[in-house]
């Protein structure tokens, strides 16, 4: 795989969207349907936590199957600072960035040792660790959760319209999908895409090849610890599920789906994989079995994921 | 208006879905018995699966209250995925009939008028058993549960009522073997085991406790719905002989009951459980109320005037609501044997408590 | 004192070997042909209902587990003709994919077909009560499972490690088209592979059907241990799946008999009854976190 | 003589771009030829192609008289045609031992068999690794076990790509007299190789490509006596 | 000798039963060629392996540029001024020419730190014009454009020798740079290699003996793990032992 560069269309591609984005929650209400600007937000909180796993796997080519635990740490720690009375979100998402960084840290400080399989299942230990230690955590809630009854505010400002969180949402995946594709293409970026295709290659060309594979997992970490704040206001708690072996197989088939090491290959597989859930779901009781179909069609005759049909990788 | 819309959310896949596909069956087979009818008025039912997902269910939930615009909510089987979803549901103003989840909190300090309970309140069943085996002079018991909150609500409230030595085993959520605990239970020698173990971890325990041997010196207690037909399908024979408590049986002696549990054979081919006899009064709750409000569910008032009123006959017989919105009900021991036909199924043994409320209604300053 | 150290010890052999059926199909797949494949533990579980249904319909266990392996070795069949062999090529993200796909699409029709309410298998009646050796009772079900565990690993060990098919395999797994220009019909080999793989499902479901509850779901929890002890082992390594699968069984019932007490000793009480019980539950683990901290390719690595 | 092989109008391509463009070679039982041309002329490919593991675009490949285009690896693996590949290609999880033993087929009885045994004998530097695996060998060691693995498939033609690529002056002399032997033992061979002295001394007929197209086609005699051939088309 | 760049002393490897290395005793002094020969397995690539810090000996230890750097990893050695290329041909297939070279620049100390996370690297014109002239230097010029994976292989042995070259090494490491190649990419590697000794130590493992004996400065004989000689190549060439072990009739 080459470097990641934008295909030339792509800037106008992404001020279109992000402007017909900025009036879609006007436009449900209009239409009377503004339940929809909940699940927007919803799919543009899923669509951060999967661009930041792209960064790690499509970028840094390290398979986590664990990086829902730090999902949902961010979300845990929304609700502990809302529980400390903490509501201020200029404090609450860094914090919240902060804390899953630093345990993504520790943890891609311990499982970076190993390759291939055996970081998929060390990462997965690890979160199933977070996730039976927050099971039994009584302070906590335990196996309920931790409620958050009002949303944070942001610098100030009330979130607890939809739209208002909407706009939140909107603001932080854009400002993050912008610095993912200035990173890509910034030398960070270019040095743990290189070290993502030949490790050896790169330490043998000097480069401390551990340093900066950890920088990237904590960084997605931290990232999707951001997601995992936002989404724990929009669904008012915080609960275990979040930090599930399952979640992080979904946020991974996001990324399948959308385009492993494309930009916007999370986002899109986000998108996709929420819209399907969302009307599969009104159709068919067992939905599942048609969402199963439709994977598998996907890795038979769309392998590269969805954003590969779109863009091509060499710019 | 159009028709009263009832939103059930509830646990319909994966390995909670029994328990949700119950109550469904449980609800759908009292709107048949009303002719799809709610207080005379045409009804409408959605249905929405929560895949034991508190997440999930909080979008379905979304749905209803925004999107269709539903009267009443109803389904969610765990106790988890109710806190998850109750501000939502308090906050849009929509009344939630519970045909099981029965978190303490809605009882106590966080109860609501929007809230009702047609089922039973969690640490009910629990201080069923403890009163039965302090009664029954068991001096030595020992306690296995998951290691998590509800698994410790239920030991605090079998304790209520149980005041002799206990031993407490917490074991993994989930886990699947149970030949370590049995080793200790087997050195500990206790006279009688209460095991609060959800699901197929209860299954697991029970077929293994009884496969070890350890069926012969200790006898089994457990909440009813540890015991209840779904698992019985799944164990068989080993669990003739086991203790539990319930609120509802389906060898119950009313019209109602009779009615409903022969129908509910017909229709799905099987017997009805617990879960299911709550559903299908969640089902009659509504209709009741709708009636008595002349379908001006609008209302909110006079709705929950009529709910709280509780104009319906339930398939358990008589119980009225609480302060809190909880039932005030009678709760039997059920022991588990076989009946006329040899089918291995719960039969009635008596009566425990006679309407008991649950330990947390004086928190409750309903507005 | 001494019966209970004893009856632990043979727990731990228990619950080990037991994960070691589970292991030993998803090693042979995973391991040796480097599929990754998550719906192993969806075989598990379909293998379970075929067998618990087969055993109902016979009216006889050991009919219904004939039956059951026969049936889940026909549809491992089915699925390697109609996608595996598809996806033995790609990269391990397609694999993890399209297999969490199966899990998705194994568990729903299995509700739509059988329910959701768990399904009745119990034990042949001569093996469903206690046995007495040396004093104490011990289930004579999982004596069975204790031998039957004991019979497969060595007969894989053969297989793979010593048979001239298991050399194949593995040679076909390194690099296909080598294997292929030597004569081997790969293809073939890798089919057959697979299906044997399946029916070691549908044993293991079937035998740990009567133990463990038959229902939706039972897979996946299954398939994280399984996972585990091939990580210990070292992927790839019949040896290491063994001996993984005895490590883990005998830390995890250890962990959760001996834990509790442990700390009940040493902390305040309040501490050690929430602390006790969720160390123990993560204690495999952490077991696999330090192994792989001091082995990263696990215990018996294949691949040096 | 009967044909052994025959390839006619071989033509092959890398998705787009064509590599082959109509290579036609033949041999007969008991022949040693030799394919020769610079890096990149596509030699591998026109070996790779005889085995199946190209998909053929046209032309046609005929052994024993049969067409075998389009045939699967394996199965011409079995009809007699044994790979020494470029790049060893050694199983990283095979054992020595396993390698020689796992190949180890004898389709057409002959009365002395390439054995495990007689290529330990052959090479008995692999005798002293044969617990090591595959990827624990040095590049070398590499390369004689990949010989090793074709003999005892014991093929009718023997196909070998840069075999002696990496090996040290005194091995390579030891795989020219191990050819030289079994060229005189009646075993076909194909080689592919840069020691174009060597190979007039080993083989009969040679066949020079250049951009996938045959360019020369002649006896060692006749490569022998020009120079120029070498110069031109070889780069010596 | 103290001014030597490499001095190896007392190194030892063992690999379950085979002792790949024992005691061997080596040195390089600025500004030669030394060549490193022996039969297959001698323990040549493994020696190379422990010397840019892939392995880790047994006992022993590596000195370089006069520090002690048995124990630094190998991003540490290189960046203490050692490079190589590997016998099997390890580029980045899916990037350009330019791209490999670039990558190696910036891998270099005084290139800065890599960890620029929003300039892009394509506006860096400074590392592009480095990685140009390294091209330029191996002949690859007209290349640079091109993916690595679609050069052929002896412009992909070049490359690598371009990517060693831009980490600006004062020794670099040469594993069978000619394997593969056909004479006459043999000849010009043979070419490129000379140039290169002007500016830079080279420690070469190879078995073309035409081209050992035209670069080689000094030769050192491994066999079986074990140093048997070192010296001018006409006494290599003469010494019997060598001749048993390893050459045979060649020269
Ligand atoms: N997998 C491939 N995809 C695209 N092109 C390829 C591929 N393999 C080889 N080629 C191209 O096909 C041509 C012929 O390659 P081939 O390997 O057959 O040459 P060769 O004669 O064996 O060379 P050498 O002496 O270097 O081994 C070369 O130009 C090469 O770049
Ligand atoms: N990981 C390993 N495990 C066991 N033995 C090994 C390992 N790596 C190398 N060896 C052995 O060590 C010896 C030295 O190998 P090395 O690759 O250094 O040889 P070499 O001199 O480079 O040979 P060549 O010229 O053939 O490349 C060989 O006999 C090899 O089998
Ligand atoms: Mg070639
Ligand atoms: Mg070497």
């Amino acid at each position: 795989m080459a470097f990641y560069r934008p295909a030339r269309w792509q800037n106008a591609a992404v001020i279109v969207s992000l402007a017909m984005l900025i009036a879609l929650p006007e436009l449900l209400t209009a239409l009377d349907q503004s339940y929809y600007t909940g699940f927007a937000t919803r799919v543009l909180i899923f669509a951060l936590a999967a661009s930041s796993l792209n960064l790690v796997l499509g970028f840094g080519g390290m398979v986590s199957l664990g990086h829902a635990a730090f999902f949902g740490v961010g979300a845990y720690v929304a609700a502990i600072c809302y529980d400390a009375g903490i509501h201020e979100g200029l404090l609450v998402l860094p914090l919240a960035a902060l804390v899953a960084g630093l345990f993504a840290l520790l943890v891609g400080a311990i499982s970076l040792r190993t390759r291939g399989v055996y970081f998929i299942m060390i990462t997965l230990a690890f979160a199933q660790m977070t996730y039976y230690l927050f099971i039994s955590a009584r302070a906590w809630g335990g196996d309920d959760g931790m409620p958050i009854y009002e949303r944070m505010k942001f610098a100030g400002l009330s979130l607890l319209g939809d739209e208002a969180l909407y706009y939140l949402a909107l603001g932080v995946l854009a400002l993050c999908m912008l610095l993912f594709a200035r990173l890509a293409q910034a030398r960070f970026g270019r040095t743990v895409q290189a070290i993502r295709e030949n490790e050896t290659r790169m330490e043998a060309l000097g480069y401390p090849v551990f340093r900066y594979r950890l920088v990237c997992f904590a960084l997605g970490g931290a990232v999707a610890g951001l997601a995992g704040a936002l989404l724990a206001n929009l669904t008012g708690m915080a609960s275990p599920n979040l930090l599930q072996w399952t979640q992080s197989g979904t946020l991974l088939v996001m990324v399948i789906i959308g385009g492993v090491g494309y930009l916007w290959g999370g986002l899109v597989g986000a998108v996709v994989l929420l819209l399907l859930e969302e009307f599969l779901l009104a159709w068919f009781e067992h939905w599942h079995i048609a969402l199963g179909l439709l994977l598998i069609g996907i890795v038979l005759f769309a392998p590269r994921g969805v954003a590969a049909l779109f863009g091509k990788h060499h710019g | 208006a159009g028709p009263i819309k009832v939103g059930f959310v509830s646990t319909l896949s994966g390995p909670g879905a029994g328990l949700g596909v119950d109550i469904r069956d449980g609800f759908n087979l009292g709107m048949q018995h009303l002719g799809g009818k709610l207080g005379g008025l045409p009804a409408e039912v959605l249905i929405a699966d929560d895949q034991q997902n508190p997440d999930v269910a909080k979008q379905a939930t979304d749905r209803f209250l925004k999107r269709d615009k539903v009267d009443f909510m109803t389904g969610i089987v765990f106790s988890n995925i109710m806190l998850a979803v109750g501000p939502a549901v308090f906050q849009n103003q929509t009344f939630y009939i519970s045909a099981n989840a029965g978190p303490s909190q809605y009882a106590g300090e966080q109860c609501n008028p929007f809230f009702f309970n047609v089922a039973w309140q969690n640490d009910n069943l629990h201080e069923a058993v403890g009163k039965v085996v302090q009664d029954k002079g068991f001096k030595n018991v020992m306690i296995v549960t998951p290691n998590y909150p509800g698994g410790k609500d239920a030991v605090s409230g079998f304790k209520r009522f149980y005041k002799g030595k206990t031993e407490e085993m917490y074991t993994k959520l989930g886990q699947l073997d149970y030949a370590a605990e049995l080793a200790q239970i087997r050195a500990a020698k206790p006279d009688a085991l209460f095991f609060f173990l959800p699901g197929g971890m209860g299954i697991n325990f029970v077929k293994q406790f009884v496969a070890a041997g350890l069926s012969r010196d200790t006898q089994l207690f457990a909440p009813g719905f540890s015991a209840d037909e779904d698992v019985i399908k799944a164990v068989g024979e080993p669990m003739m002989g086991m203790f539990n408590s319930s609120h509802w049986a389906h060898d119950m002696d009313n019209a109602e009951n009779k009615r409903f549990v022969a129908d509910f054979q017909k229709t799905y081919g099987r017997l009805p459980s617990l879960y299911a006899s709550q559903g299908y009064d969640a089902a009659l709750m509504m209709d009741a109320a709708v009636r008595d409000v002349k379908g001006n569910v609008a209302d909110k008032k006079a709705l929950q005037k009529a709910l709280e009123a509780k104009r319906f006959k339930s398939v358990r017989g008589e119980f009225k609501f609480n302060s809190n919105h909880y039932p005030v009900q009678n709760y039997y021991l059920r022991a588990i044997g076989k009946d006329a036909q040899g089918r291995v199924t719960n039969k009635t043994m008596g009566t425990i408590f006679t309407n008991h409320a649950d330990a947390y209604a004086a928190q409750c300053k309903m507005k | 004192m001494t019966q209970l150290v004893l009856e632990q010890a043979l727990n731990g052999l228990q619950f080990g070997l037991m994960l070691f059926l589970l292991a030993a199909g998803l090693t042979l797949v995973f391991g040796i042909m480097d599929c990754i494949n998550l719906a192993h533990g969806s075989l598990y579980m379909v293998g379970a209902y075929f067998v618990a249904a087969a055993a109902q319909a016979a009216d006889s266990f050991w009919l219904g587990l004939g039956a059951g392996i026969a049936g889940t070795a026909v549809l491992g069949l089915l699925l390697e003709l109609s996608l595996f062999r598809q996806l033995y090529r790609r990269d391990h993200l397609s694999q993890v994919l399209a297999t969490f796909a199966l899990i998705l699409i194994a568990n729903e029709s299995v509700r739509l077909i059988w329910g959701p309410a768990p399904l009745l298998l119990n034990p042949p009646a001569a093996l469903s009560g206690p046995v007495e050796i040396a004093g104490f009772f011990y289930p004579a079900y999982r004596l069975v499972i204790i031998g039957v565990g004991l019979v497969v690993a060595a007969l894989l060990y053969l297989l793979v490690a010593k048979s001239r098919i298991g050399m194949w395999v593995r040679a076909g797994a390194a690099n296909r088209e080598m294997t292929e220009a030597l004569g081997i019909n790969v293809r073939g080999l890798f089919t057959a592979v697979f299906v044997f793989g399946a029916a070691l499902c549908a044993l293991a479901g079937g035998l740990l059907g009567p133990l463990l509850a038959v229902q939706v779901g039972m897979g996946e929890s299954v398939l994280i241990l399984a996972f585990v002890v091939i990580i210990i082992g070292g992927i790839g390594s019949i040896r290491g799946a063994l001996v993984g699968a005895l490590i883990v069984g005998t830390v995890d019932t250890l962990g959760r008999a001996l834990l509790p007490t442990l700390l009940r000793a040493t902390l305040p009480a309040d501490a050690a009854a929430t602390l006790g019980p969720a160390l123990a539950s993560i204690l495999i683990y952490l077991l696999m976190a330090a192994i792989l901290f001091f082995k990263p390719q696990g215990l018996f690595p294949a691949r040096a | 003589m009967s044909s052994l092989l025959e390839i006619r109008g071989l033509e092959v391509a890398y998705g787009a771009s064509q590599v082959l463009f109509g290579i036609d070679l033949a041999m007969a039982e008991g022949e040693a030829a030799t394919l020769l041309g610079r890096n990149g002329m596509g030699k591998t490919t026109t070996l790779r192609a005889l085995c199946g593991l190209e998909p053929v675009r046209a032309g046609s490949i005929r052994f024993m008289g049969e067409d075998i285009t389009g045939w699967r690896p394996d199965r011409i693996g079995r009809a007699g045609i044994a790979l020494v590949p470029e790049g060893r290609q050694c199983f990283p999880n095979l054992t020595v031992d396993e390698h020689l033993v796992a190949f180890f087929a004898n389709r057409r009885q002959v009365a002395e068999p390439w054995t495990p045994a007689r290529v330990y004998a052959l090479f008995p530097r692999l005798a002293e690794r044969r617990r090591n695996l595959g990827n624990q060998l040095s590049g070398g060691e590499q390369q004689m076990l990949a010989i090793g693995r074709a003999l005892v498939t014991n093929p009718r033609l023997l196909v070998l790509d840069e075999a002696t690529e990496g090996l040290a002056p005194l091995i390579r002399d030891e795989i020219w007299a191990c050819l030289s032997a079994l060229r005189a033992a009646g075993q076909s061979v194909l080689v592919v190789d840069k020691y174009v002295e060597k190979l007039i001394a080993l083989a009969d007929r040679h066949t020079v490509i250049e951009r996938g197209q045959v360019v020369w086609r002649g006896s060692s005699a006749e490569l022998d006596a020009d120079h120029g051939i070498w110069h031109r088309y070889l780069g010596i | 000798m103290a001014d030597a760049l490499l001095e190896v002393r007392a190194l030892s490897r063992r690999f379950a039963a085979v002792d790949a290395l024992q005691d061997v005793n080596f040195s390089v002094t600025p500004g030669e060629v030394h060549a490193l020969i022996g039969p297959n397995g001698a323990g040549k690539t493994t020696f190379i392996h422990h010397v840019s810090g892939a392995l880790r000996p047994d006992s022993g230890n590596i000195h370089f540029a006069g520090r002690d750097v048995t124990r630094l990893s190998m991003h540490e050695r290189v960046r203490a001024g050692m490079a190589r290329s590997y016998q099997i041909t390890n580029v980045f297939a899916g990037q350009t020419a330019l791209d490999n070279v670039a990558l190696a620049v910036q891998g270099r100390p005084d290139a800065g730190s890599s960890f620029g996370f929003w300039r892009p690297v394509a506006a860096e014109r400074r590392l592009f014009d480095e990685a140009s002239a390294f091209l330029e230097q191996v002949g690859l010029g007209e290349k640079a454009g091109q993916l690595a994976g679609h050069l052929s292989h002896g412009e992909q042995r070049a490359l690598e020798l371009a990517m060693a070259l831009a980490t600006q090494p004062q020794l670099l490491l040469l594993d069978e740079p000619m394997a593969g190649t056909g004479p006459e990419e043999s000849a010009r590697m043979v070419e490129l290699i000379e140039h290169l000794a002007r500016h830079v130590t080279i420690l070469l493992v190879e078995h073309d003996m035409d081209a050992v004996f035209r670069l080689a400065d000094r030769i050192s004989v491994l066999v079986n793990g074990r140093l048997i000689c070192t010296g001018l190549p006409d006494e290599v060439r003469q010494d019997a032992e060598v001749r048993r072990a390893y050459l045979g009739d060649h020269l």
